[in-house]
């Protein structure tokens, strides 16, 4: 039976199960045949919690959304367009974020009576009509993953763990997505184990044949590939990104690098991956606590290597001291909060914008240090590139406000060229042509840095620490003038990081948009997406995103005053806007929800229209 | 340590063995900053400087791969009387500190300066967890059992009972035994000292430098302004021969000329007169027991307090080091992956693809 | 503790001499929380979680005067299941926490819930501190040797080499053992259980609650996503009595049959078999030995790993409790002083004067 | 001889020797004889952060100044009028703040040669004319007062130490102030020793009949006692001051005090001060570190207490996580800090107000606090108590920023009648009538707060913690919905404190002053005596002073919009004035200084002058 191919141009799918039916690797797989294919893509994976809540419930569910197209795309989408729910607990969880219309392809062997009760489905929602807004497939897939594995010599609980597989089979053959990566990855995932290998190639080809055969499944669809600028890509989340970044600042800088980092979600991955290359001459130590953790990081920063610390918000304020050790020694460090849900333990797995001034203020005493963030999972690794290039230039900490949706989701990055990178080679000290005693905290006239002596280098051997400083000698100092003096100087020195970075840029199409959206950190993408929609809609709306937070491009105070109204959609309550305000005394327009998840571009349209409309 | 001669290059202790030497011969003066010395008069510190800068020149290792980092405390200001490198931390977190520097610079000597606040009280998690891993650092903790800095509160290590600022009815603590701890926490060398005992505390400096991995080395310290004579009955020359134990490796274990340690009933070693039980009877001190059991039981001679107090070193034992593994791993990724293009090759990892 | 009649008033715990008793009769489900439990299946945490609400019945104390701390990880989710009163505070702090409460609340049954993660790694400062001050609260660590909430990395008690996510070449510690770390930090009651076998988990929670003071009880635990069999050797049935040390206080030492424990040159133990070396030199568990030194070494036989595992109580000294000891004192601080109208005398208390 | 005796309305004494020579207790006698006599005084004592630095260096110089007055006086005084050097350093290190024509009173005994290099002095400034500017009384301090001991038994040593009680027995007579203060002061200090104790004694009235007897003072002066407001005073510094407020507030609460606590300076005494009232019930708990001091205090609270904690920048940062647990547990909790000069370690001894953003932002997510800072030593007293009743009617945690300037300074304070202080009595939870279901999140309608049910309370048992809870249940929740409720919610109840806290006050005495000064914490007295000063040479200028700064006093924006200029001087970068230019959009000038010092009346005189010049 030749089966109707029909074009789309863009589609979203959510993955959902159980946490134990394999639903991220699914997703992961279904990216990556999606990348290889070419399209343009992004990612939001969502999971509980828990490592593995009870099976069956709600709190169970675990979920994957890829947003594929034709064209470039800003976000994961809004609302999937097909849902896969592998029990109903996944259903249940999921259907309220579906549009009317939407493909949802259900497991009906798990549509038990029992199943059902566990999440308070009083009656099967697959035999009355509450999904009949919906397309809905009913397919047995555990059932039939078993039947296709009956010749396998595996054990029930395998052959039924096999209908992931299944299930990504049928999704792949829907959407025409090549099969090689795939196969080529359940090879070495189960290289030791051919038997378990074979039945999982199976289930995959039996749920791709089942998508050929079976009348329920008419049409299959073509996303072509889009037409993205030349070169070569990968698909990389944001922890990714940011390791490979921080290995880039390292190999570019010519200083080794030295994590110290103690797990916590969702930074842990970035400890994962920088563990595995160690052939780059790449430390990490997992310390006993996040103080720990950043404190063998500066110890390896006075050392001379690139020191780095990665943690999350409640891992961050325990490294306020050691920070402001930092700051007063000013040696370069790099700090990685990937924020998550506060306060407090908050949601870990949940994401959020809340640790601005946190990174701003956090510290006893006046302590200034620069802060950066990424606005998309890519671009982890060009805000890794460019901390590194600020605290080893400047001899400070720096403070990088990634979030959990960069770091877990994923894009596809066109993997630039080693030699494109800059060159952010070191200038250690070195002793005195004339034999002239060191002085340590003798600033650089332009960029006000101090010298960074390293031990072992003959005739520097100097004291740091956290006591205040005299100017030039380093020494303890308790006068008041120099104190004062001291101040000012860290405070001089970090604001003057502004002349050496790029000015905001705007993107104002029509050059006569009234509004202006500022945005920062992790909702670019949405925040994009949404200007789009208006725009497409005829509204005339500028758009600017800010990469440094601490300190403002130069330009920005006449970026916001040359709009009639600024808003800033934030997921906090308002962190940007308070810095904006108080520092250029302009009235921006605050847009806060905080859901622990990214905004959705629709609902951004529709404020940034609003705002259009009032002004 | 193979054959010291003093001073100079060659000294070959073992914690130094990827230091560079140096044929430099320093004198003590060499080890003294331009920094005036601020500690109050008659302070146990200054002989304990004193000791140490004595000792550095046997080192032989240049003054610029000596790192010194510290905490907060009275005792913490040491870095800044050493003309070598020198880090004044914040509280609690030089073990941490130098974990980081010891762990990517094999080719420095690390010394971390603690108190018994800084080190058992606030940092206290910091230094068990560098002894377990056997960082190679040396962790010369300034016992005056009292918060002197912030002038004199009762510490970690006070007697319970304690009258201070913060006790006035006196302390409900039950002191920790920082030799018991350490042991406990897997410290592979552990010894301890007494600050007005000049050869003394320079042989420990020497056994401790002499350990690959962390040592730890507990130095009883007199602070005359807010404890003044602590450890009296340990300096007192009618008394302390009948408490000092001296420990000495493959020496039987005595005190004062009479008395010997012998092992009771259930480990426990007690005091015994040798005319009573017999030179045979005598514990020999054997330090590098892989089992720290006998070592701990060692510790717990000085209760209570003071009764007999072993000094000199409780167990030297070695196992890798935590900073040697790790270069070690790095060099077997480096043979197994290396001779690519590594950072072109990391980055194109993976799945990727290609858009004309 | 005075005969237990298992349930009810009377039960007369040590540690409950200051908590009100009640006739309730509670059966275990009194204890389950109406909040589902989470845990993966097969989680050690199940077994340990029953263990412990079939136990509290046998407290006898109202419902109202139990709470529960705990940290963060898979373990310290542990009070959301108990219809106490809880805590599930922040990561590594619970001891700390527990310490303020039971400081200032004698009335309360105090448990502390943590892992090998959150009570050694990030809160291994507040335990040893927790235990030396000998607080009357009751700490359970679940030792799965892993962390499991985050998914896996090596934890203070996994094993050196271990692979795991953050060590894809093998950790590099060396690990705690967590009953020697508790006995150098003084503790006064310390003991090891398995998860599996809730018959000794009861006996030994039920010891440390009947010791008044801080109560460290180790709990090996399966974690079955990261860090399965981790104890399968003193689980399996074929092997585990070669290996399980089951302490009695009182009865001789033994291994499996045919096997005990005697001491060795130094002190530390070995096992030997009973028809060499005769039933006589077979040592007797003492649980009560003022020094521990001796529970130190029976803390040390599970080298190399698991070889034979004590488990049981190691340790149960009484020594004064910090919270009974604070509330001496304000008791007697009261009796000198009392008797004024306080806050008023306190305000003018010192040089005063009057303006008209 | 009968000497003359001079009126005067005020004067400023600066007792300055080494760190053992026992200045500050010198200060503290001359102040307590002043207090009794009824002047109205403000002290400020100086020490180095070493304990006791080498002898007669000028790091070990340790000072003591005291202004006292016929009149009210609001600041210890900008230039001493009096300067009493018992060694060449203690000239040295002060010479420079004198003003023309003050008096010096040096101990000759100490000028040798060896002191006089010790701090670099190349000539003797006695010798030379290197003081022509000042009245120079030369007195053999020392000598002298061995000499009046030769009769006691006593070491040299000891005869030796005794000179600062000669120098306040001389000191004592030129002011005409009462003696028999001190002298109980010595015979409690020296119960057991009764020779030192005559010693002693005798050394003070030596002292004094020097000053009655020798040509070299031919003047004694008299300052009249201030005309307070009538009730019974005494003098206290700002340490004592809070802490009897949290006595009080204990009390008047009838939550048991809780103090877990670390020391560290300048804030240890309060831990000190506090656990000498263990009769009322006081427990203080001295923790491991700061971690374990807030830990302990915030399960005290838990377990009903008014848990406290009490430190100073360094520690207070490490103290965030488990305010954030604080935070979103809702519970009670008073934490003080006693700011000292940062960042890092800073200078200890020195004072700051650079902890205010970190107060409030220092935690990661959205984190709200309440934040309250006394203006003077004696209002620590009224702050202390304004924090409990906030932290216990609203479960919330609250942030005192007092200062290392509060904290050791001191001034008289009237004390207070117990029947006056507010009743601050707390309703615990109690079970349902109808045995219904205890909701632990249940907001009270009007203060937002939620119930306190405290373990051994039958029906309540519950559990919290710092995972993001359900409204009303306070079971975890992963609801996005929720989150953004729960996180609008905590924000909500502690804006809402605005409505519960008095209106800001202005002093603007003409009415039509153009000019507002308002300021924060510890610069109440510089402000005011500045501003006093404008007054005096006829300049117009309103002055307010905050007491609440999260939430800001309702009437604050529209105090500062009815003002053409409003000048925020601060001991730091602007903190406050960043707070005031983000709410209310007013261009507010800061005027900072970051000298470890507090301002000086005569200098902000002379900005405020500026400021209303350039209107
Ligand atoms: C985070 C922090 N907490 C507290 C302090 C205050 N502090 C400085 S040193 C010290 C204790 C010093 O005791 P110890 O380590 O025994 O050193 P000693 O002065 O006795 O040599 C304390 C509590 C600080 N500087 N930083
Ligand atoms: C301050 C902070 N750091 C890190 C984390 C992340 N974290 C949560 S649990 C945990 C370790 C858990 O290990 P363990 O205590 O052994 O508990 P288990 O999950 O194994 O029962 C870590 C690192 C956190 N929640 N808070
Ligand atoms: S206070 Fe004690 S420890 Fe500190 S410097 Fe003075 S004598 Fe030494
Ligand atoms: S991850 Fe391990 S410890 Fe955590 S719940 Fe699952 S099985 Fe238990
Ligand atoms: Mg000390
Ligand atoms: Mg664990």
């Amino acid at each position: 039976m030749t089966k109707q191919v029909q074009q789309i141009d863009r589609v979203i799918i959510r993955f959902a199960g159980d946490s134990g039916d394999g639903m991220q690797l699914t997703g992961d797989r279904f990216t990556q045949e999606t990348a290889s294919f070419g399209n343009d893509l992004s990612t939001l994976p969502n999971f509980p919690a828990e490592i593995r809540a009870p099976a069956g419930t709600l709190p169970g569910v675990s979920s994957f959304q890829l947003h594929f197209a034709d064209h470039d795309i800003m976000t994961p989408g809004d609302a999937p367009n097909v849902l896969v729910a592998m029990n109903p607990a996944a259903l249940k969880a999921n259907v309220d974020d579906l549009p009317r219309g939407a493909t949802v392809i259900v497991n009906t062997d798990e549509f038990t009576k029992r199943s059902l009760a566990k999440v308070g489905y009083e009656a099967d929602p697959l035999a009355d009509d509450s999904l009949s807004e919906f397309k809905v497939s009913r397919v047995p897939l555990t059932s039939m993953t078993v039947k296709a594995l009956e010749e396998f010599d595996i054990s029930k609980k395998d052959s039924q763990r096999a209908k992931n597989m299944f299930a990504l089979g049928l999704l792949s053959w829907m959407y025409n997505r090549p099969t090689e990566g795939t196969l080529g990855f359940l090879k070495s995932k189960f290289s030791g184990k051919p038997e378990i290998l074979a039945a999982n190639v199976a289930a995959f080809e039996a749920g791709w044949s089942f998508g050929e055969t079976t009348e329920d499944f008419a049409v299959s669809y073509e996303v072509k590939p889009a037409r993205l600028p030349s070169g070569t890509y990968r698909n990389i989340t944001g922890n990714a990104a940011i390791s490979y970044g921080l290995v880039a600042g390292s190999q570019l800088s010519g200083l080794p690098l030295f994590l110290g980092s103690y797990p916590i979600t969702p930074a842990s991955d970035i400890l994962h991956e920088l563990s595995r290359h160690k052939h780059m001459g790449v430390r990490t130590f997992q310390a006993e606590d996040e103080i720990a953790g950043v404190g063998a990081a500066l110890g390896a920063a006075f050392g001379g290597s690139l020191g780095v610390t990665t943690t999350s918000g409640p891992g961050m304020v325990l490294k306020a001291e050691s920070l402001g050790l930092a700051v007063m020694t000013e040696l370069p460090l790099l700090v990685i909060d990937v924020q998550r849900a506060g306060p407090s333990t908050g949601m870990p797995t949940k994401t959020e914008q809340a640790d601005l001034l946190m990174a701003m203020f956090g510290r006893n005493g006046e302590s200034p240090v620069p802060v950066v963030a990424p606005q998309s999972p890519s671009d982890c690794f060009d805000v890794a590139i460019e901390a590194t290039r600020i605290a080893s230039k400047y001899r400070t900490p720096v403070i990088v406000l990634s979030d959990g949706y960069l770091a877990n989701g994923s894009e596809p990055w066109r993997i630039p060229a080693v030699a494109d990178l800059p060159d952010l080679s070191v200038d250690f000290a070195s002793p005195s042509e004339d034999g002239g005693e060191f002085r340590p905290y003798d600033r650089d006239p332009e960029t006000l840095a101090r010298p960074w002596a390293v031990p072992g280098t003959p005739g520097l051997e100097h004291r740091i620490g956290g006591i205040e400083k005299s100017d030039g000698t380093g020494n303890i100092s308790y006068s008041p003038a120099n104190h004062d003096l001291m101040v000012r100087s860290r405070q001089a020195k970090i604001d003057g990081i502004a002349r050496d970075i790029p000015e905001l840029e705007v993107d104002d199409p029509t050059g006569d948009a009234e509004v202006l959206v500022l945005g920062w950190g992790g909702t670019y993408g949405s925040i994009g997406a949404g200007v789009r929609r208006v725009r497409r809609a005829g509204g005339k709306v500028a758009q600017a995103h800010l990469r440094h937070l601490n300190p403002f491009p130069q330009n920005l105070g006449a970026a916001l005053r040359s709009y009639d109204r600024v808003l800033v959609p934030e997921i906090n309550l308002g962190q940007l806007a308070m810095l904006l305000r108080s520092k250029y005394l302009v009235d921006v327009i605050g847009y806060t929800k905080v859901r622990g998840l990214p905004f959705k571009a629709e609902e951004l349209a529709g404020v940034v229209q609003e705002v259009i409309d009032r002004v | 340590m193979s054959e010291s001669n003093g001073n100079g290059a060659g000294a070959g202790f073992k914690s130094l063995r990827l230091v560079p030497r140096t044929d430099t011969e320093y004198k003590m003066k060499d080890f003294k900053s331009d920094q005036e010395v601020r500690w109050c008069p008659g302070c146990g510190d200054y002989a304990i400087l004193a000791a140490f800068q004595g000792f550095l020149p046997e080192l032989g290792v240049p003054r610029e791969n000596i790192v010194i980092v510290s905490g907060i405390g009275c005792s913490s200001r040491f870095p800044y009387y050493l003309s070598t490198y020198g880090m004044h931390s914040i509280h609690g977190r030089a073990p941490a500190i130098a974990t980081g520097l010891a762990a990517s610079r094999p080719d420095l000597s690390v010394w971390v300066i603690t108190g018994d606040g800084d080190g058992l009280s606030i940092g206290g998690n910091h230094l068990i967890h560098a002894l377990r891993r056997n960082v190679n650092i040396n962790v010369l903790l300034f016992n005056n059992r009292i918060y002197g800095l912030t002038k004199g509160q009762y510490s970690p290590t006070s007697e319970a009972g304690k009258v201070t600022k913060s006790s006035p009815m006196g302390s409900l603590d039950t002191p920790f035994n920082p030799v018991s701890l350490a042991l406990g926490a897997e410290a592979g060398f552990v010894a301890r000292t007494v600050d007005s005992d000049r050869k003394h505390v320079t042989s420990v400096l020497r056994a401790a430098a002499d350990h690959e991995g962390a040592s730890f080395v507990e130095i009883y310290q007199n602070c005359p302004i807010f404890n003044d004579d602590a450890f009296e009955p340990l300096k007192d020359p009618g008394e302390r021969d009948m408490r000092l134990l001296r420990m000495e490796h493959g020496e039987p274990l005595r005190v004062g000329g009479d008395r010997g340690v012998v092992q009771g009933d259930y480990g426990e070693l007690q005091v015994a007169d040798v005319a009573e039980v017999g030179e045979d009877a005598l514990l020999r001190h054997d330090a590098h027991r892989a089992d720290p059991g006998y070592a701990f039981a060692l510790s717990r001679m000085d209760y209570p307090a003071f009764e007999h107090v072993p000094i000199g070193v409780f167990r030297d034992v070695d196992r890798p080091t935590y900073d040697g593994r790790m270069a070690e791993q790095l060099a077997q990724a480096r043979t197994e992956r290396g001779g690519q293009d590594e950072l072109a090759a990391l980055l194109s990892s993976g799945d990727t693809w290609t858009v004309d």
